[in-house]
């Protein structure tokens, strides 16, 4: 297991917070969320040629460079720390896991295109439940050279610059779980879209049966479910990196108050009680910090283990991330409860990252039933 | 009238008054339709019942406490809005403290639900250190001059007067030189300026006073005496039986949510899930002692143990506030994602997911301010600490 | 709902309070609970005769003072911040709440014998579960002119100074619960007995066919589950009133501890984070104080609302002292650690009281079950 | 060999050399029984593996990180008693800063568990105050001569040689004149009186000084330096793997009680009650990462990071402690009541109630220690902040 970024890899995190630092600071975000196209082509090519790290978590038959889960744990926190709207994690990580398990040259082509930047994926997996049904009611009935798909998906994230969309559907007459890919613009896709907390689009998608190819199908022959869980639990061991991120600024910026503000005749930061409240985000933060490496490290492993020790990551992740976004709204008292300094962001992003891909009650669940002790797991 | 009948006549009433639309209006503490408010104060105040805990006098209704505590119950259970708080600060205030020529000028108005207050306390570095204020008032003859700032000041862009402590002396003790006055918005060289705030929404302002000219006579108490004035006010923010009700009325919204969200796995509702059950009852618990505190805080044979309480009510009415939020958000789940904030403003428009959802995100978010504004919990454990020092367990 | 003493309450209050302070200090009970008896005749005298306690909760019919919940709440209240172990609880609180219920002379003498300090009863109602058995293993059968007795109870506290025994049972061929008295010193009773954590004494208790008359049964007809279930909830309803004595005795004693010990050069009362965590442990106790009154007064409630209300009282009572004993021994450093101080006998009582008659999670289960919205409730 | 055959090979040694008494002898870190103890540690140095983690030079094994945790995870699975944790503090002490004469005279009887060492570093008024140390050491000669009190010593009455902190001069920093001595327990002048702690049991003990004549020979490090060798020590503290060896031992006690425990319907087991599986399941995961942590500070590249970690391995592996007794004391129900503390003396009398609850009544009660002894839970949030304010999150 490993639990420290590689010479080579802590280089790439500073690249990328460098650049973050210079072109997507607080104000230069707001900008982009409040576009309207609300995100910014600019920055994504940017990804893709300046940086290159779209490419970073895949491997090297994809077009990649060979990485892989602490490749976009490292990505998803520096992005998180700067509260990147742009779908990397719908891209490169949740979309590309398909991608990868998918045969035949459209996938193929595709991962090129997601690494050049060409290609920026979204997600239809959520309906109208709380989360993502692994017998969806969109369907796709095999017809004369390929599809026709029918149904809504909820809260899909990242359209507005998304190339393609992955929809997960029950296919044919078995009614397994598949997953289909289509073009954004496909004819009969209808959206209707609205603005998320965390400063991102959420859209209701309607496919009223659109015929597809027969290629269509990226995933199918029963397999779907099993695909995409393990793209899911790769999305979700990323999404512990971002809250990491997050994490990491809410404290500092938090300390960073403390230090300038005073109150009662002294800094805030003189208080006893704001320090020890403080030691104590710090040390729920070291331990996200560690268990984010953990679930990466277990992204790869059998199902049997992979979902637990995900749920286990993501849930105690959670739990810090939701102290400590409490915690510094508090601490910035009135100045954390404006739309104006980052704080307030940073807090509606961990109120949503808290409950995507699972709430913290639904990943204990998935240990509580694993029932596997968990000795020796950290060490492996 | 037995007590039986005190609720059927009070049911019957809150039955026609309240339109649908006052029932189902979104809300933090007050709705955030203002107009919609004040039509329903107007209502209430038409009957007579807008103010019961007033003085006879000054047209309170003279009810028994239990039938306070009945109309509060029915008022939650028909989820009437409530009317602005702030109704509930000045109002007693101006009764115990106010000039007769006050009392005539604003009693009516404030009870008949004409006018809207607001109070400016805070400022740019004093807020939970309401000593370090520094907005200024010096007197020119029948008139203080006054320039400085306020901020987070809920509603001040919707009011019409404003109540406020000013910095008259600089001499003594930082809370000797403090002046609480009565200021129409109206004035000239009152700037408002909105705050939008960690939901997206605008209920906080700046509020600018750049010479602003209040006349003496809407000064309440004496000069450099507003500290006590102000600390007579805070006596009546909503730490009792009225903020109860409000989280009970809360409560109820999470739990039918509840009982009509599906669960994690799809094949229930949430109110089945015994994790999630739990926690809701743990709440309710919560909230269920809370209520036997503030009804002993209301029975205490000694004043001063009851405003030491005051503190404790505080405290923990805004922690269970925000956990009747947590509550509510895990029962909403991803949904929590929309930011359906116009579709509070604009109620034409239609909601997605769950109803009630996006009040309970509004609420989340904006319930931060709960253990901030209004004296923060710090601030409240060191008042507690104090007095058990001074007065012992 | 009574959420004060009265006048003459508080003056009893005070009256008892004083004779504890004098004659039942720390090194008193001390000699008490390590005596042979293991409890003090001397002292129960005193409550019969020089305080007049023992009947002050009971109705003048049974010989009391016409007294209720609120007053057993008020001595329990008292004999918990000194940590008394004599069996007021077995004796006055649960034992005559069932004698109240029963017909016949013998419970009416038994009842004056209470308030004369003649008559001490122990409960024999748990067994080898976790809790009271509705239908206990414990059988009596029915023979010629009496009753039949067999079975083993668990965990029976007062035994040493026990005058009686009630004993809960499957009676005749209906197998209902019903309710048995007999004398401590009745042929055939055997006892294991052994200390408890709390400085009492806990017996396995043994009945092997013992013969007893036929008014022994002292609760049957198929009341007996019924009637045991109010005396048992009457007796959680007094020991909300214990957790809240002994509560303030931890609370006052932490803050004389650190009012007088220095650590870093500063009194330990001056650390703003000691002083914070101090505040919410007064807060937690008076919220337990005022629950306290409020389950004293649901005491008497049908049992629809009685069984939600006391245990909805009893688990959060039972949180707040979890919170203040543990928060106490914690500021108490090492010396929290000791025997040598009260804080580790109260850290003690609070761990035993927490689960007795019910853990938190079972009240909380009964909340949950009764799935009753409590609004108003306080208020009656 | 491969790490299989290494497990094997371990498996097959505690198969063969652990008694039935030793794996199931009560125990909170140590065994109560000191005796049984130092006969498993007699036999592991049979087998040359007393103190794996020492040099090769001074006994110690070699083996690899992996070997090492194998070796840990297996001991825990065999319940094999944990060695005195001072042998993992003044062994290491010993072999960096001490001189050759005391490494020859201590090293081997330490390793080969003939002598029992305890630790006397905590003072009447010294405890989470190390610089508060009072306890006096004058020179004279080639002795030292000691005047002063120890207190909360674990296992004093038991042991056989003490390290301990005494002051040499008042003069510069309250830190500066601290010295560490090796102690002869059985030098005339030394009393031991014990203190019966809040479990009814007797770990702890008061230790006077009298004019105990100490030979220069016994200090480690200079005079006034003892400050040094004292962090040095600290940083060997059983936070590391080891330490969460012994919770997961812990934890694994409490799952064993609650698959058998009745729940409290009685119609089934505390395992199978969704809110303790929660319980259960959140005490798991708060270990797991905590293990991660451990892990993470064991690979740090920069050993400042490393010893910034061990504050907060700490807190946490203390609070964590805590909460395993917290959720094995819910499976035990009111089984806990039961003073069965003479039954962890005596092993011949039988326990009532389920197997293995007497220990955890014992951990529940001696466990409140772990937040206070070995730097107390505020003290170490105090140097966390320093460190987060001094080197950024």
């Amino acid at each position: 297991m490993q639990y420290h970024l590689s010479e080579e890899q802590g280089q790439i995190r500073d690249v990328i917070t460098a650049y973050l630092r210079d072109r997507y600071d607080h104000d230069s975000r707001l900008k982009i969320v409040s576009s309207p196209e609300r995100w910014s082509p600019t920055v994504w090519n940017d990804f893709a040629h300046e940086l290159g790290i779209l490419g970073l978590g895949l491997p090297e038959w994809a077009d990649g460079l060979g990485g892989g889960a602490v490749d976009h744990m490292l990505v998803m926190d520096a992005l998180g720390s700067a509260l990147v709207v742009e779908p990397y994690l719908e891209t490169c990580v949740l979309g590309a896991a398909v991608l990868m398990r998918a045969e035949g040259d459209v996938a193929r082509h595709l991962l090129a295109g997601i690494v050049a930047g060409e290609v920026r994926l979204a997600i239809a997996d959520l309906e109208d439940g709380p989360m993502s049904p692994t017998v969806p009611f969109t369907s796709a009935a095999r017809v004369e050279g390929g599809w026709r798909l029918r149904g809504v998906k909820s809260r899909v994230t990242g359209l507005p610059g998304a190339t393609h969309i992955l929809v997960t559907a029950r296919a044919g007459d078995e009614g397994d779980m598949a997953v289909f890919l289509l073009a954004a613009d496909h004819p009969g896709v209808a959206l209707v879209s609205g603005p998320t907390i965390d400063g991102r689009v959420s859209s209701e998608v309607r496919f009223e049966n659109i015929s597809l190819s027969a290629d269509a199908c990226l995933i199918g022959g029963g397999r779907g479910a099993e695909v995409f869980a393990e793209a899911v639990d790769r999305a979700t061991a990323a999404l512990c990196g971002e809250a990491v991120g997050i994490m990491r600024r809410l404290i500092a910026d938090t300390l960073a108050y403390l230090e300038q503000r005073r109150q009662f005749g002294a800094f805030l930061a003189d208080f006893q009680v704001l320090q020890h409240r403080l030691a104590d985000m710090q040390v729920e933060y070291e331990h996200a910090q560690a268990m984010a490496f953990f679930a990466a490290g277990m992204a790869d492993a059998e199902p049997e283990r992979r979902r637990p020790a995900v749920a286990a990551s993501k849930a105690r992740i959670s739990r810090a991330l939701r102290h400590v976004a409490q915690e510094a709204v508090q601490m910035h008292g009135a100045m954390g409860m404006t739309d104006e300094l980052a704080i307030g962001h940073l807090f509606r992003r961990a109120t949503v990252l808290e409950n995507q891909y699972g709430s913290i009650d639904r990943h204990m669940k998935a240990v509580v039933k694993a029932g596997s002790d968990t000795a020796g797991w950290a060490a492996d | 009238m037995s007590d039986q009948d005190f609720r059927a006549e009070v049911r019957a009433f809150l039955e026609a008054a309240l339109t649908p639309e006052m029932r189902t209006a979104p809300r933090t503490i007050m709705l955030l339709d203002v107009d919609l408010q004040q039509a329903w104060h107007k209502r209430l105040a038409g009957r007579g019942w807008a103010v019961p805990t007033w003085p006879e006098d000054y047209g309170g209704t003279g009810w028994s406490r239990e039938q306070q505590a009945i109309f509060e119950e029915e008022l939650v259970r028909a989820n009437a809005p409530a009317l602005s708080p702030n109704l509930q600060m000045i109002g007693p205030v101006l009764i115990a403290l106010g000039s007769d020529e006050q009392k005539a000028r604003h009693l009516g108005p404030l009870r008949s639900g004409e006018v809207v207050w607001c109070q400016g306390y805070s400022e740019p570095g004093a807020g939970s250190d309401l000593a370090a204020l520094r907005t200024q008032a010096v007197r020119h003859g029948d008139d203080y001059v006054v320039n400085g700032q306020k901020i987070w000041t809920s509603y001040a862009h919707r009011s019409d007067w404003m109540f406020c402590l000013v910095r008259t002396s600089s001499e003594g003790k930082p809370q000797a030189g403090i002046t609480f006055l009565l200021v129409d918005m109206k004035t000239p060289g009152i700037t408002v300026r909105p705050i939008h705030s960690i939901d997206g929404l605008h209920h906080l302002n700046e509020v600018f006073f750049n010479d602003v000219r209040v006349p003496v006579a809407n000064r309440v108490g004496a000069e450099n005496d507003g500290w006590t004035v102000g600390k007579y006010l805070l006596q009546h923010e909503r730490n009792g039986v009225a903020g109860a009700a409000y989280l009970r009325m809360r409560l109820g919204h999470v739990r039918a949510l509840a009982a009509s969200s599906p669960d994690d796995e799809g094949d229930g509702v949430m109110m089945d899930d015994p994790i999630f059950a739990r926690r809701l009852a743990e709440v309710e618990v919560d909230l269920l002692a809370l209520e036997c505190l503030i009804h002993r805080a209301d029975a205490a044979p000694d004043p001063g143990l009851k405003s030491r309480m005051s503190s404790m009510l505080k405290l923990r009415g805004s922690e269970i506030e925000q956990a009747i939020s947590e509550v509510g958000r895990l029962a909403l789940g991803e949904w929590g994602r929309l930011d359906q904030s116009l579709g509070l403003e604009d109620r034409t428009l239609p909601v997605a997911g769950p109803q009630g959802g996006p009040e309970i995100m509004l609420s989340y978010m904006m319930g931060r301010s709960a253990t901030i504004f209004g004296g923060s919990s710090e601030v409240q454990r060191g008042i507690i600490f104090k007095q058990l020092r001074q007065y012992g367990v």
